[in-house]
């Protein structure tokens, strides 16, 4: 049997890895992308717990994200060839129509 | 054997997800983050959840990374964007993270004593999950729908060329 | 008769609005006759409130009660002494504000209409509510039209000038609110029923400490619409650049919502507190009174001018009010609608000086009065009220307010007097650089003496001037019922608490007075929560 | 009959009414008709109240009417309800009898004018005023009528408001007076807190029966009496009068004899029981009075402009009206007031004539040998003269006299002879004003002389009576030389008016007395000739000799200078610097203030505002880094 500190080691892992390739990458979709490893490694510790609590709840949880995320990915690329198509660029910090 | 396999999917899943972050190019991104998907499906078949790794391989690795693609696709751009040039930037973000990591781990220290002890009988059966989520998750369930609707709307809507465009 | 006059008072001029949303813009005759006439039906259903009305009893009247929203939020109307006459004030002026505006305003008829009829549906709820919810909810829902009224009819500086007055509005109402909901825990507290009965607050006593907040916030709130010295500067603001017809609301109805309100809320519901803060504010009203004044006496623009005066004459009635004897209230009441009357004409005399001569600056005019003799004598007529010349009705509001305050508080009296002065002084030398002198602006000359129209909307005014100078008996009986009443339930409530002081009890943040039975009103409450 | 005296006030009141609604469409000829005819009747119905009174005796002297209750609230009670009695009866007979030949005059002296209609009107408004302040029965009604004469004033005297002094004038009359009727206001508030009543009768019976304490009471009589210095022109608010003469001329008869002016001498004599109980209060209002008679009588000396002088010796004559109330002889004072209203009335409609005659000129170093053109105009001012100057045999001699017997007798030296350099300079100035207009050489402008003429017959019969009744109205208040039982005015007067100081004087001193009164007119009027038919340049050489007096003297004291540099001006300028500095600055500046450091800190958080998704994201993990360390530890 695994010990489940490992899973749970992992997904921190993941989750820093995941935070830290937000900051690197310059391009949007990567960046998107790098926040989708984030709420898998979420997932990955929902469901940890889930199995050591013997409960199911955690397992819902995560179905949820999975649907929350699809949803999510839907609009966020849709925003972001919207971006794309307005300012032929994806690079993030070009992008500050909200600088105050 | 479970270790051997735990061991290996964990580190191909930091390998790719390694790999996403210092490759330029979108399209191998987008195939390093469908490894990455991939091997954490197997890690939730590992951890008695088949039905969601079954859908974590369906919907992420499936649906969403096909528009992903799609997207990438459909930018197109010759040349990859390279990383972070501002070096201020970098090391925030590596002191955040190391800060970070520390966090994590402390606080999840406190709760891995109890997971050993737990109990490992039940098994995340895709009937068990089924009924959970049509009885007492009905409502969040029902929303989700609606949400999921909204977005595929929003989705089409922003996307759409206008006519005088 | 069952017929809900109040709510019809109340809610006609709105359903006129609404019925207005179905009539073509491009038909402007049409939608000003039917303004004027909903109007004078108003005005008409509302003399029926008068004449129905019984002297005889401190209880509101024509009580309409239902249930609304629930948990306390009722839909509670009605009327006492005090109240009805700022009623029929607004029915009074609705139509001659009409009138005054009807060539004035060319552009954006229909929703000019519509404001001024929702205005007046708000202003009314404002002083027949009797929940405190469906106060504030009135109390609010007023500033929309208002707010419009000036922002898009108004003068050159119209924006800062409805900002202005919109955020002083809301920076006290706010806090009102926020007291209000405090009540509404601690009634709760005490009793377990939900309400917003102000019947059932009044019977509430509070200790002094909590009602030291809770009357801060709805006296700002009240101070800031009266205004009171220091919160005043929203007032000549929007005064200059509000239309004629915003002005003369403004002045004549909707500051008499601050003095109103702490006659209805703030004194009979914060007894202690309002002891404790009586000097602070007594002090502010004389600086008002004398500050406005002089103030008055070096504006350039004679609206401005009219403005500083409201603030004088607004700091007497409040002086009157915290003078909580019953001449000087009933002095305030009557006062207030003297001062309705008198400002509000003054207003429209401006207005109709403004249509000829597109200026209000006084240096602009002079020797007004040689080509305009009628229009002269009618702006003196509404001068020589709003100086308080005995005989018009000014002189009866003062000299009540003045001597109430006076019974107080004799050195607050001595400086309250000084207003007799400085009115004569401002206004007469207005006058006299506007109306008198040798005409020094070519324009004047091209000056038309009022038309008929004109003098129909003046001539109800000085009438009532009149009347209410040579005869006020006609509303000061139909008040004193009511006014004994509030003065008794504010010296019962202190009695208790001073007694309470006196054994060095401690206090709950609110107790009930045991004597009364529970109204209505928390019965059916706890009814429907059983 | 006597029961309709409330019509009294009402008839100019409904005639006012009338014109003031339809007069624009009237005839001339009958506005000036109706307008006559309502004081007409008033006077009818004043002569038969009197006459009932007169009739009655002193039992039932007081008749009350209550028309109507006007303010009641609480304590504080006023009803619309008149009073006649022997004061008010006398007070309104000279109101109507004055004011009707005013009336009358005016007809012709205003026959021009184009606001014909709205001068009647005003003169009708003015005469119900006065008549409801005279026949009020509580002061709160009085005070109506106290405000209401001031208001006529400011509309009269700023008649032709399109001369900016007229305007100026009428302002400054109302406002002045305001100031008065402040204190006044404030007088009837202690009046009703401390006596509980407004009703003339209450106060007197509550003061009687000792209700009130001496330095309260002396409290009431000075703010009401300050009421009184604005309302007849005394010191320090007598400012406004002399401006006054910018109304016409029938106005200004109207103010200072029959009407407003001698409201504050009503009210005193009204209040007599008030003022004699507080004795101090007493003694000020005659220090006050002597001291304005003489004051006002040295400004009268070096005026040029002829109405001037008449106003300034009505502020002087006032001044004696108050000598009497002060010294207690309240039926003194009233005599004075009764026949000043004649001599002054008189002196005001003749001098109107002079102008008249000379198209409207004023000033007097520009008249002279006027006698021989204005045969009738001539004697009747000379006549008014005579009373004023208190020659022996008409009218002011009696009352003047009967003032300053008054004044001795009580044992105020100072203010007898105050009263006593105060005739000489009457005397003096009154015939300074005959010889330089109707003397002398012909000083005429050559325009004025083509037009000169005697005015109408509307003009000289109201001339014509006025003289007559300033030659006898004195012989009903004889003194008590020519026998005890002559004083009929005192005697008619005794219900309302008690005599607090009974006058004890031998024959011996009264006698002496008006030999001195007598000798001091003759002196005064000696000296006039001296000057000016007999050696016409000693007013030149005086001159000379001290200029800075006469500079004084001419320029009046320079009072109207330093009330408006000291009050006037000053309050104008810290107004604007407080609004300029203080109500834009401080308080708008709050305001103004506090929305922009919302606008600052907007502006200064924006920075954070980086629009750079990133950061955003950074700030976020930050911000849950935090949040953790905080649960963590």
């Amino acid at each position: 049997m695994i010990p489940l500190s490992y899973f749970l080691i992992l997904s921190i892992i993941l989750f820093v890895l995941g935070a830290i390739g937000f900051f690197i990458k310059r391009d949007l979709i990567t960046q998107f992308m790098t926040v989708e490893i984030m709420l898998n490694a979420a997932n990955l510790a929902f469901i940890t717990f889930a199995k050591s609590a013997g409960s199911l709840d955690g397992q819902v949880i995560v179905f949820f994200i999975i649907t929350v995320a699809a949803a999510e990915a839907a609009v966020g690329l849709a925003i972001i060839l919207l971006v794309y198509r307005q300012k032929k660029t994806i690079k993030s910090e070009d992008i500050k129509l909200m600088k105050g | 054997m479970a270790h051997i396999l735990f061991f290996l999917l964990a580190i191909i899943c930091i390998g790719s997800v390694l790999g996403m972050i210092i490759s330029k190019d979108q399209a191998y991104n987008a195939l390093f983050l469908i490894v990455a998907f991939a091997c954490m499906g197997g890690l939730f078949a590992l951890l008695d959840a088949p039905f969601i790794a079954a859908v974590q391989i369906i919907i992420y690795a499936g649906a969403i990374m096909i528009l992903f693609i799609f997207v990438v696709m459909m930018i197109n751009l010759r040349t990859g964007i390279g990383p972070e040039k501002k070096k201020w930037t970098l090391y925030f973000a590596f002191l955040v993270a190391g800060v970070l990591i520390i966090e994590l781990v402390l606080t999840l220290k406190g709760a891995l004593k109890p997971i050993s002890s737990a109990s490992m009988d039940k098994i995340g059966s895709p009937t068990d999950l089924g009924r959970l989520l049509f009885t007492k998750y009905l409502y969040p369930f029902e929303i989700t729908s609606i949400l999921i609707i909204a977005a595929l709307v929003g989705a089409i809507v922003l996307v759409k060329k206008r006519d005088k465009e | 008769m069952n017929l809900p006059i109040l709510s019809i008072v109340t809610f006609l001029p709105l359903a006129g609005a609404v019925l207005f949303i179905f009539i073509g813009r491009e038909r402007e005759n049409l939608l000003r006759y039917l303004a004027l006439f909903i109007t004078i039906i108003t005005f008409i259903a509302s003399l029926y409130l008068y004449f129905n009305f019984n002297a005889q009893t401190p209880e509101p009247q024509f009580v309409e009660k239902s249930a609304w929203i629930g948990y306390g939020i009722n839909y509670h109307i009605g009327i006492d002494g005090i109240s009805l006459y700022l009623v029929l004030l607004t029915t009074f002026l609705m139509p001659i504000v009409l009138l005054s505006s009807w060539t004035y305003i060319q552009s954006r008829v229909k929703e000019y209409l519509i404001f001024m009829l929702m205005l007046q549906t708000g202003i009314i709820g404002v002083f027949v509510a009797l929940n405190l919810f469906l106060f504030y909810v009135f109390w609010e829902a007023m500033l929309i039209p208002m707010y419009f009224l000036i922002g898009i009819w108004g003068g050159r500086r119209k924006i800062y000038a409805t900002v202005k007055f919109v955020l002083f509005t809301m920076l006290g109402s706010l806090l009102m609110l926020v007291a209000i909901f405090y009540m509404y825990s601690l009634f709760y507290k005490a009793t377990g029923t939900y309400s917003f009965n102000i019947f059932d607050y009044y019977r509430m006593i509070l200790n002094p400490n909590v009602q030291i907040w809770l009357f801060l916030a709805f006296a700002l709130a009240f101070a800031i619409k009266v205004p009171l010295f220091p919160f005043h500067t929203w007032l000549p603001d929007a005064h200059v650049e509000a239309p004629t017809a915003g002005s003369v609301v403004l002045a004549a109805v909707l500051l008499k919502m601050g003095t109103y309100g702490f006659l209805r809320f703030a004194l009979p519901l914060f007894p202690d507190a309002l002891q404790k803060f009586l000097p602070v504010l007594a002090v502010l009203c004389i600086i008002g009174i004398i500050y406005g004044g002089l103030m008055a006496l070096i504006q350039k623009d004679v609206k401005s001018l009219v403005a500083y005066s409201s603030v004088s004459h607004m700091g007497l009635i409040m002086l009157a009010v915290f003078a909580l004897n019953i001449e000087a209230v009933e002095g305030a009441i009557y006062q207030m609608l003297n001062h309705g009357l008198s400002t509000g004409a003054l207003f429209l005399c401006v207005g109709i000086l403004y249509e000829r001569a597109h200026t209000r600056l006084i240096k602009e005019f002079g020797g007004v009065s040689k080509q305009m003799p009628v229009f002269s004598a009618f702006f003196l007529i509404c001068m020589l009220s709003s100086v308080g010349l005995p005989g018009l009705n000014g002189f009866v509001g003062e000299v009540l307010c003045l001597y109430g305050v006076f019974k107080t508080n004799t050195l607050f009296a001595i400086l309250g007097v000084t207003t007799v002065i400085l009115a004569a002084a401002y206004l007469l030398w207005m006058f006299q650089r506007v109306m008198q002198g040798p005409i020094t602006n070519e324009k004047v000359f091209s000056f038309k003496d009022l038309r008929v129209r004109e003098i129909v909307y003046l001539a109800p005014i000085v009438v009532m001037m009149f009347w209410m100078g040579i005869y006020p008996q006609t509303f000061l009986r139909k008040m004193d019922v009511s006014v004994t009443h509030l003065l008794n339930q504010v010296k019962k409530k202190e009695a208790i608490f001073t007694k309470a002081q006196k054994e060095k009890e401690t206090l709950p943040p609110s107790i009930l007075m045991e004597s009364e039975k529970h109204t209505e009103d928390t019965e059916k409450e706890e009814k429907e929560s059983r | 009959m006597t029961e309709i005296f409330w019509l009294i006030p009402f008839i100019p009141a409904l005639s006012t009414l009338i014109l003031a609604v339809f007069g624009q469409k009237l005839p001339k000829k009958y506005v000036s008709f109706q307008a006559c005819f309502a004081v007409f009747a008033s006077f009818v119905i004043s002569v038969i109240s009197l006459i009932g009174l007169l009739q009655a005796g002193h039992e039932h002297s007081t008749i009350v009417k209550n028309l109507f209750s006007w303010i009641h609230a609480g304590s504080f009670k006023a009803d619309l309800s008149l009073q006649l009695d022997p004061l008010s009866a006398v007070m309104a007979l000279v109101v109507t009898g004055v004011g009707f030949l005013i009336h009358v005059y005016s007809v012709g002296y205003m026959a021009e004018d184009k606001g014909y209609t709205r001068y009647f009107t005003y003169m009708n408004l003015f005469t119900f005023a006065m008549l409801v302040l005279v026949m009020a029965s509580n002061i709160v009604l009085m005070f109506v009528g106290w405000e209401g004469v001031g208001l006529c004033s400011y509309l009269l005297i700023g008649f032709w408001f399109e001369k900016h002094s007229a305007a100026n004038a009428g302002k400054k009359a109302f406002i002045v007076n305001r100031i008065g009727d402040a204190a006044f206001l404030l007088g009837i508030f202690f009046i009703f807190i401390h006596i509980g009543s407004g009703e003339f009768r209450a106060i007197n019976e509550a003061i009687g029966g000792g209700e009130i304490t001496q330095s309260l009471a002396t409290l009431i009589a000075i703010l009401l009496f300050v009421g009184a210095v604005g309302k007849s022109a005394q010191i320090p608010l007598y400012v406004w009068l002399p401006d006054a003469m910018e109304g016409p001329t029938p106005v200004s008869a109207l103010i200072h004899a029959a009407t407003m002016v001698t409201a504050g001498v009503y009210m005193v004599s009204r209040m007599n029981i008030l003022f004699t109980f507080s004795i101090s209060a007493g003694h000020i209002v005659a220090v006050v009075g002597a001291v304005t008679a003489v004051f006002a009588a040295t400004m009268a000396l070096t005026q040029n402009d002829i109405k001037r002088v008449l106003a300034y010796s009505t502020i002087s004559q006032i001044g004696y009206m108050f000598i009497g109330c002060g010294v207690g002889a309240y039926a003194a004072g009233m005599f004075h007031l009764y026949t000043h209203a004649f001599f002054k009335s008189l002196l005001f409609l003749a001098a109107g004539s002079v102008m008249h005659a000379l198209s409207g000129e004023l000033n007097m170093q520009k008249m002279g040998g006027l006698r021989k053109y204005l045969p009738l105009t001539y004697p009747t001012f000379l006549i008014g003269a005579i009373a004023i100057a208190g020659i022996p045999f008409l009218s002011g001699f009696f009352s003047k006299d009967a003032i300053l017997t008054s004044a001795f007798a009580s044992g105020q030296y100072f203010v007898w002879g105050l009263g006593i350099f105060g005739a000489v300079l009457t005397a003096f100035y009154m015939f300074r004003l005959i010889f330089l207009t109707f003397y002398g050489k012909e000083r005429l402008e050559p325009e004025a002389k083509k037009h000169l003429h005697e005015s109408p017959p509307v003009m000289t019969i109201p001339l014509v009576l006025l003289a007559f009744f300033s030659v006898i109205a004195g012989y009903v208040g004889l003194p008590v030389v020519f026998g005890k039982k002559l004083d009929f005015f005192g005697r008619f007067l005794e219900p309302v008016i008690e005599h607090a100081h009974e006058v004890h004087l031998t024959l011996g001193t009264e006698w002496m007395l008006i030999l001195i009164s007598v000798a001091v007119a003759v002196t005064g009027i000696y000296i006039a000739w001296v000057f000016y038919i007999k050696n016409p340049q000693t007013p030149h050489n005086l001159v000379a000799r001290f200029p800075g007096l006469y500079k004084l003297l001419y320029n009046k004291y320079y009072v109207d200078e330093i009330y408006n540099t000291l009050f006037v001006n000053s309050t104008i300028k810290g107004s604007e610097v407080v609004y300029d500095h203080f109500d834009l600055k401080v308080i708008d500046g709050a305001v103004n203030g506090s929305a922009s450091a919302t606008n600052f800190f907007g502006k200064v958080l924006s920075y954070i505002q980086t629009g750079l998704i990133k950061d955003y994201a950074l700030i976020f993990l930050l911000g849950a880094i935090l949040l953790l360390g905080y649960l963590l530890f």
